[in-house]
């Protein structure tokens, strides 16, 4: 099927133009009929994605200013078909779970245009239309967080909105200017990102380009110290705005580094491993600690998530097929996992309209279903084997061992302080007596949270005992990626950092 | 054979996953009654497969793919050879006699049936710890075993946080957690050496490991074998990182003497066990000195502690850890089948202490300080029995090639020490062995002889129910006999692992040496009786004096940890939010806003509104323009 | 010959154009404006752009002048200008400076190295020839999109101008609103 | 003999008389002369350059210069004679809607 991505790209478009006319009252089922498609479409994407290529599959291109060699040029690999799979799922989960009265006609269209943007960015292969949606993508969450928000809901939206705005400007100008060196070297413009791998880049300029690429990426991520917009942002954002913005909108970023600074420079990704690595690891422990002096749980959890970006990083740049399939696979995880603990956090707000630690405690005792939930994710988070959080987060170090042991190592204290500020969430809220009146006659969580929940619960296990039918062709692309930069790189640095695997193993 | 591999792996968690069906409601006796069943088939298919290795030889399965990226193949793999399946059936057995024995001792508890998923799900953890034929998939085991220690340490979560005064471990939850993180420390240690492993050998299979050891240079096996030690100290509780075990006493006493008596604290054991062929290298030879040495000082350190504690469960904790070391002790001197042998005997006859422990606890309502106690075994004739036995299996009691389990495999340890010419080791040892007797007869005796104190306290003890004890028999059964299977055993673990053999010397002396150990055994018990045997006479001058207090709260450990590195971590936490990241960072992204916003406020006032003004600045700004783009093009046209 | 007929154009609408800017009377200034323009059309004749200098002179003083002679019978135009022309210093500094750069530019010989005529003159026709040979190929797309934005402007001038024309001169603010709404309608 | 420096430095010279005007003028109808004068500046450039290259496309420009003045004049003095019924004077003092 070729135009199974355009039709992917387009439909939640169509549909959100189409929600205007939809009844208020059935506005609901419509959005979730919708997600509900576009998310079978992604399996079927799935289903047809032939998993012993590696290279890029149901391509699509259409020029559209052929003079400036910008197209419609589409397609997707191992690396960004399950990131699509899981924004499409993130989208219809959080569907599900929206407990939101005010003006839910909008919120719905706004979350169908916010699908598109993202299945747009992982899906374009052409750098004008991959920042066409990247900056696209800000606009449904600036609206969802502006409109739907808490009491600075304002603050936070225009923090987030110009903070990312900043970062992404300088990628453009990057972009540019790749874009430009392309035109003198070849004599015609693409901004097609295969062609722009073909492309031998002088040193120094790589150098460059790989500080703007990264400024646009580390913001969205975000890395530290460009992460403070993510805890506002968090705060205020309404349930659903969190889980997408956590599952979703920051893999933009670490997927950035892989499409686009790993392939395209190689040799300035080897050399500033150790900065972006330094980086990456004041983030897991400074984070960590930030997450644990919180009162808020939902605080809790948007810096948890900022840790585990970390580790993502540190896979990232790990140069070898483990690390990076384990930093893409642990985008997945963490996507999953802390989609459905600001769920669980959602959940409590409803409840109770608070969200700090100390007005819990003893919640196990009441709502024995969401404790339980609320405990495999937990435990999915800090990375227990046999749940998806362990594979990511493994692969990931594993693969920055051979970088450096001293770096793994203190990147390996995410899984202690993990456990640390997880531990003492779960038990300031959970154990303990039942401390508040309030909390002694809280309903367990209804069909509708649990329709949303627990298919999370059934992934994050499932991936976590047999995580092959997804690690295969992330593992293939990624291998691609690798032989890709081991022959590309120029330095004898890089060509020796640049692992590449032996072969690619069969699918049996 | 295959088939009995899965079965002895799956039916514990068949049961877990059958009792969680029913976590959430009230108490349901089938839960107790099918995990104790599928727990027993467990049991079964180990046995049959401890005969099918002793007369075949290893089963290895290879169950599915796990994790495949880059050169790194994972597969769930089982290998059932001659030190797993002893370890498989040390676990399902214990773990039979334990299912049983709660389903008596959990009666009254509202969360009867998750109690059982917990447990179950514990047996199946370990299962996958001790069967795994690689190190990732022991690390899954693990962890694994880990959470389920969590779990059932925390299994009373309601319990509020009291002060350290009130109870030394504050709550449940907090032990728990406690548990949990002191353990992810160890584990991080693990996984180092797991990468290390990988990188250099490109494989995680035991075998495939092992057979490329000898390829390696010494630093990096030194780095390995000391990463794994790491992990293995986390999870046997060895100094640095002990102060969990007794504070896990939190939990049921059924837990206590499964997960942390009798199987999972054994782990780290297993493991120095499993890669006995790293630690017998030449190359690490100094670790595994340290190990021996590390083993021998938490030995004593743990006796020490023992000597003058009142909690009942706390004393059989600290001899848990005490004898934890003397199986590193035996580990680290190259005596692994011996590690192997105690650790098997020490599961039973510490299960059946802690069993026996719950039962007092049960008839005391849930009181467990000795002091009240005394004068128990008029109404508690089994408990006392049984007690009785492994205290004395534990103590080591027996003479000339007859007696209890403790004597054959602990004098064995002993031995080792002298015959390796680590005198000061031995030295220790020997002296432990009478610190030993004398806690464990002084807590046999004020509980069960004596004076009658708990009529103080207003209760009626009673004895435990009648399946209950018959459930206990096997351990009292093996607590005396499993001693004399030394040679047996020997012969059927040698065959995997090395073979230690003690030299003529020792050979010749070796019968006053167990000498030496009895004198100093009987000399503690002794010792006990007199002090202890016609009831509690407290001296206040003794308990006031430093050297008791030190004992008393474990020589301050929990509080110098408290202090040196909870408080900081949670004041560093803090000022890292509070200051670093809302003062520096954010205010530091606010002020670039600000500044922003002001410079706009403060050129605001360019906008008069009028219209001739704004022309004003539009011709300056394109005399500007004009003025630079002419400079700009004479300088360039200048250059070329 | 050329020479004398420049200066004498140059200098006399140069000072025509200085009456214009500096004189108070509305009605001075824009008839001097128009004989500014007039003479600009014979500077159009010198150069040889006949066509442009008769468009100059159709368009320019026949149809822009009449418009403004018109709109000034709406303003109450018969008084002077009164103005407060504040800091006119500021005024001449840039205008000078600005002159003052433009000759700069000028004159310093920058332009004119290498470059090509675009659309040269079609040997031996006239100029009104070459400007249609020009504007009718080249140009095509541009002049009628011109030609629908004059009668974008005629149509709008119209409305603009037209609306309410019975009311009187003196109507208040209020009436904007209402007017605008009564576009809406 | 005339050169195109000649007629640029005109050109100039009375763009800057309209660029004086503009600045100087508070009065609507007189902003809109100077603009006039302006844009005729401008014509006059084009003209010469087309002549001294022989190239037709400065007159063009110069054409479409004379169109925009003709649409601007047109739709301007409308929007004038609104303004004047709406505020009773063509004095740019007193708009000052746009203030800051």
């Amino acid at each position: 099927m070729d135009g199974i991505l355009t039709i992917l790209l387009f439909f939640p478009l169509l549909a959100g133009l189409l929600g205007f006319v939809v009844n208020k009252d059935s506005i609901r089922a419509y959005g979730i009929a919708v997600a509900s498609i576009e998310f079978l479409l992604s399996l079927w994407l799935w289903m047809s994605f032939d998993v012993t290529h590696a290279g890029f599959q149901f391509v699509e291109n259409i020029p559209l200013v052929s003079d400036f060699g910008i197209s419609y040029y589409v397609g997707v690999d191992g690396i960004s078909l399950f990131i699509i799979i899981m924004a499409t799922l993130m989208t219809l989960i959080g569907i599900i779970a929206l407990n939101i009265k005010k003006d839910i006609k909008n919120l719905i269209i706004t979350l169908l245009f916010l699908e598109v943007a993202m299945v747009g960015v992982f899906i374009s292969l052409d750098a004008i239309l991959f920042y066409l949606f990247w900056e696209f993508s800000l606009v449904p969450m600036l609206y969802i967080i502006g409109a739907w928000g808490g009491e600075r809901r304002l603050y936070a939206a225009i923090k987030f909105f110009l903070y990312t705005f900043t970062g992404s400007l300088i990628m453009l100008v990057g972009m540019l200017y790749v874009a430009y060196v392309y035109h003198s070297v070849s004599g015609s413009w693409s901004f097609a990102i295969t062609d722009w791998y073909a492309l031998i880049l002088p040193l120094d300029v790589e150098k460059w380009l790989f500080w703007a690429f990264f400024l646009g990426f580390a913001i969205k991520v975000p890395m530290f110290p460009f992460h403070t917009w993510l805890p506002y942002a968090h705060g205020q954002a309404p349930t659903v705005g969190s889980v997408i913005l956590a599952a979703v909108l920051l893999k933009m970023g670490t997927y950035g580094f892989i499409r686009f600074s790993l392939p395209m420079f190689p040799d300035a990704s080897v050399l500033y491993i150790t900065p972006v690595a330094i980086l990456a690891i004041i983030m897991i422990i400074y984070t960590a600690m930030v997450a644990y002096a919180q009162e808020d749980m939902k605080q809790t959890i948007a810096y948890s998530s900022v840790s585990h970006m970390g580790v993502i990083i540190i896979g990232t740049f790990a140069m070898n097929a483990e690390g990076i399939t384990g930093s893409v696979f642990l985008m997945l995880s963490h996507g999953i996992v802390s989609g459905a603990l600001f769920l669980l956090v959602g959940s409590i707000y409803d409840r109770r309209h608070t969200k700090l630690m100390s007005e819990f405690g003893g919640l196990a005792s009441v709502m024995p279903k969401y404790a339980v939930i609320y405990g495999i994710m937990l435990m999915a988070s800090v990375g227990l084997p046999l749940t998806i959080g362990f594979v990511g987060e493994y692969l990931s170090l594993a693969g920055f061992y051979k970088i450096s042991p001293i770096m793994t190592v203190l990147a390996g204290t995410s899984i202690i302080l993990g456990a640390v500020y997880m531990l003492n969430l779960y038990k300031r809220s959970f154990f303990g007596p039942v401390t508040h009146e309030a909390n002694a006659t809280l309903n367990d969580l209804d069909g509708k949270e649990l329709a949303a929940l627990v298919p999370l619960v059934l992934i994050v296990v499932w991936l976590g005992v047999y995580p092959k039918p997804v690690l295969v062709p992330i593992d293939n692309s990624v291998k691609a990626l690798t032989s890709f930069m081991h022959e590309k790189a120029q330095t004898r640095v890089a060509k020796a950092t640049i692992v590449v695997s032996k072969k690619n193993k069969e699918m049996k | 054979m295959e088939n009995l591999v899965y079965i002895a792996l799956f039916a514990p968690l068949a049961g877990s996953l059958f009792a969680a069906l029913f976590g959430m409601s009230k108490k349901n006796i089938i839960t107790g009654i099918v995990t104790s069943t599928l727990i027993f088939i467990s049991f079964v298919a180990s046995a049959i497969l401890f005969s099918h290795v002793m007369t075949v030889g290893p089963v290895h399965v290879r169950m599915m793919d796990w994790i495949m990226a880059g050169d790194m193949l994972i597969p769930f793999g089982f290998l059932v050879d001659q030190i797993s399946v002893t370890m498989m059936t040390v676990v399902t057995l214990v773990s039979t006699v334990v299912h049983i024995y709660s389903n008596g001792y959990m009666d009254h508890d509202k969360s009867f049936n998750r109690f059982f998923s917990y447990l179950s799900a514990f047996v199946f953890s370990m299962m996958v710890l001790v069967m795994s034929d690689n190190f990732l998939g022991l690390f899954i085991g693990w962890e694994g075993v880990g959470v389920c220690s969590w779990l059932l340490i925390g299994f009373w979560y309601h319990k509020e946080d009291v002060s350290r005064e009130v109870n030394p471990s504050i709550s449940p939850s907090w032990a728990a957690n406690e548990a949990f993180i002191m353990n992810r420390i160890a584990d991080l240690g693990m996984l180092v050496g797991i990468f290390i492993l990988y990188w250099n050998v490109g494989s995680l299979q035991y075998d495939v490991v092992f057979a490329a050891l000898p390829n390696l240079s010494d630093g990096i096996l030194v780095a390995a074998a000391v990463a794994l030690f790491i992990g293995a100290m986390g999870k046997s509780a060895q100094f640095p990182l002990h102060t969990w075990l007794t504070d896990a006493m939190e939990g049921p006493t059924p837990v206590s003497a499964l997960i942390h008596a009798a199987t999972m604290v054994t782990a780290g054991v297993f493991l120095v066990i499993r890669a006995n062929p790293l630690y017998s290298m030449e190359a690490v030879h100094w670790v595994s000195y340290f190990i021996a040495a590390l083993g021998t000082f938490v030995a004593v350190f743990a006796a020490s502690m023992a000597l003058v504690n009142r909690d009942l469960k706390r004393i059989i904790a600290f001899s848990t850890l005490s004898q934890l070391g003397y199986m590193f002790a035996a580990a680290g001197l190259g005596a692994y089948w011996i590690a192997l042998f105690h650790l098997a005997a020490h599961a039973f006859f510490k299960a059946l202490l802690f069993l026996g422990a719950g039962n007092v606890m049960h008839a005391m309502d849930g009181e467990l300080d000795i002091f009240k106690m005394g004068g128990l075994k008029k109404v508690m004739r089994w408990t006392y029995l049984y007690m009785g036995v492994a205290s004395l299996a534990l103590s080591g009691i027996g003479i000339a090639g007859i007696g209890f389990a403790g004597y054959f495999s602990k004098d064995a340890i002993i031995e080792v020490a002298f015959n390796e010419h680590t005198y000061v080791l031995w030295t220790i040892l020997v002296l432990t062995a009478g610190l030993t007797a004398f806690y464990s007869f002084r807590q046999v005796f004020l509980t069960f002889h004596g004076n009658e104190r708990y009529h103080a306290l207003g209760i009626h003890p009673h004895e435990m129910y009648g399946y209950v004890l018959v459930a206990l028999s096997p351990l009292a059964i093996l607590a005396v006999v499993a001693g004399f299977y030394k040679d047996w055993f020997e012969h059927f673990v040698t065959k995997l692992l090395p073979e230690y053999h003690m030299s003529e010397h020792t050979h010749h002396i070796a019968w006053i040496l167990g000498l030496l150990v009895i004198a100093f055994a009987v000399g503690g018990i002794v010792l006990a009786y007199i002090k202890y045997n016609r009831g509690l006479k407290r001296n206040e001058k003794l308990e006031r004096s430093f050297v008791y207090r030190l004992l008393s709260n474990q020589y301050y450990i929990p509080i110098f940890y408290e202090k040196t590195i909870s408080k900081p971590y949670a004041a560093l936490s803090r000022f890292s939010w509070g200051t670093v990241d809302q003062k520096v960072v954010d205010a530091t992204v606010d002020g670039i806003g600000k500044f922003i916003k002001t410079t706009g406020d403060t050129t605001r006032k360019i906008q008069t509104g009028n219209l001739s003004d704004y022309l004003r600045w539009m011709a300056g700004g394109a005399l500007l323009l004009v003025a630079i783009a002419f400079v700009a093009f004479k300088l360039s046209q200048g250059a070329h | 010959m050329v020479m004398i007929a420049f200066y004498f154009f140059a200098v006399l609408i140069t000072l025509l154009f200085l009456v214009t800017v500096m004189s108070k009377n509305v009605l001075y200034a824009m008839t001097s404006l128009a004989a500014g323009m007039v003479l600009i059309s014979g500077l159009f004749f010198i150069l040889g752009a006949d066509f442009l200098g008769a468009v100059q002179l159709i368009v320019y003083v026949g149809a822009v002048m009449a418009l403004y002679s018109f709109a000034m019978m709406f303003f109450d135009m018969s008084k002077d200008v009164k103005e407060k022309n504040g800091s006119a210093a500021t005024v001449f500094v840039l205008g000078g400076a600005i002159a003052l750069m433009l000759v700069v530019v000028f004159s310093a010989p920058v332009i004119g190295q290498g470059v090509s005529s675009l659309y040269p003159e079609a040997a031996g026709a006239t100029n009104p020839q070459a400007v249609g040979l020009v504007l009718f190929t080249k140009y095509l797309v541009p002049f009628e999109v011109a030609a629908v934005m004059l009668l974008v402007a005629m149509i709008s001038g119209i409305i603009l101008a037209g609306k309410k024309m019975d009311a009187s001169l003196s109507t208040t603010e209020e009436e904007i609103p209402e007017m605008t709404q009564g576009g809406e309608k | 003999m005339i050169g195109l420096g000649h007629y640029l430095i005109l050109s100039g010279i009375l763009f800057s008389i309209g660029l004086v005007g503009v600045l100087r003028r508070k009065n609507l109808l007189m902003l809109f002369f100077a603009t006039e004068i302006m844009l005729n500046a401008v014509n006059i450039a084009f003209a010469a350059i087309s002549n001294h290259y022989h190239d037709m496309a400065g007159q063009m420009f110069a054409f479409f210069v004379i169109a925009v003045a003709a649409s601007e004049v047109a739709v301007g003095l409308g929007l004038l004679v609104i303004l004047y019924k709406k505020y009773g004077t063509l004095d740019l003092d007193a708009y000052t809607v746009m203030r800051g």
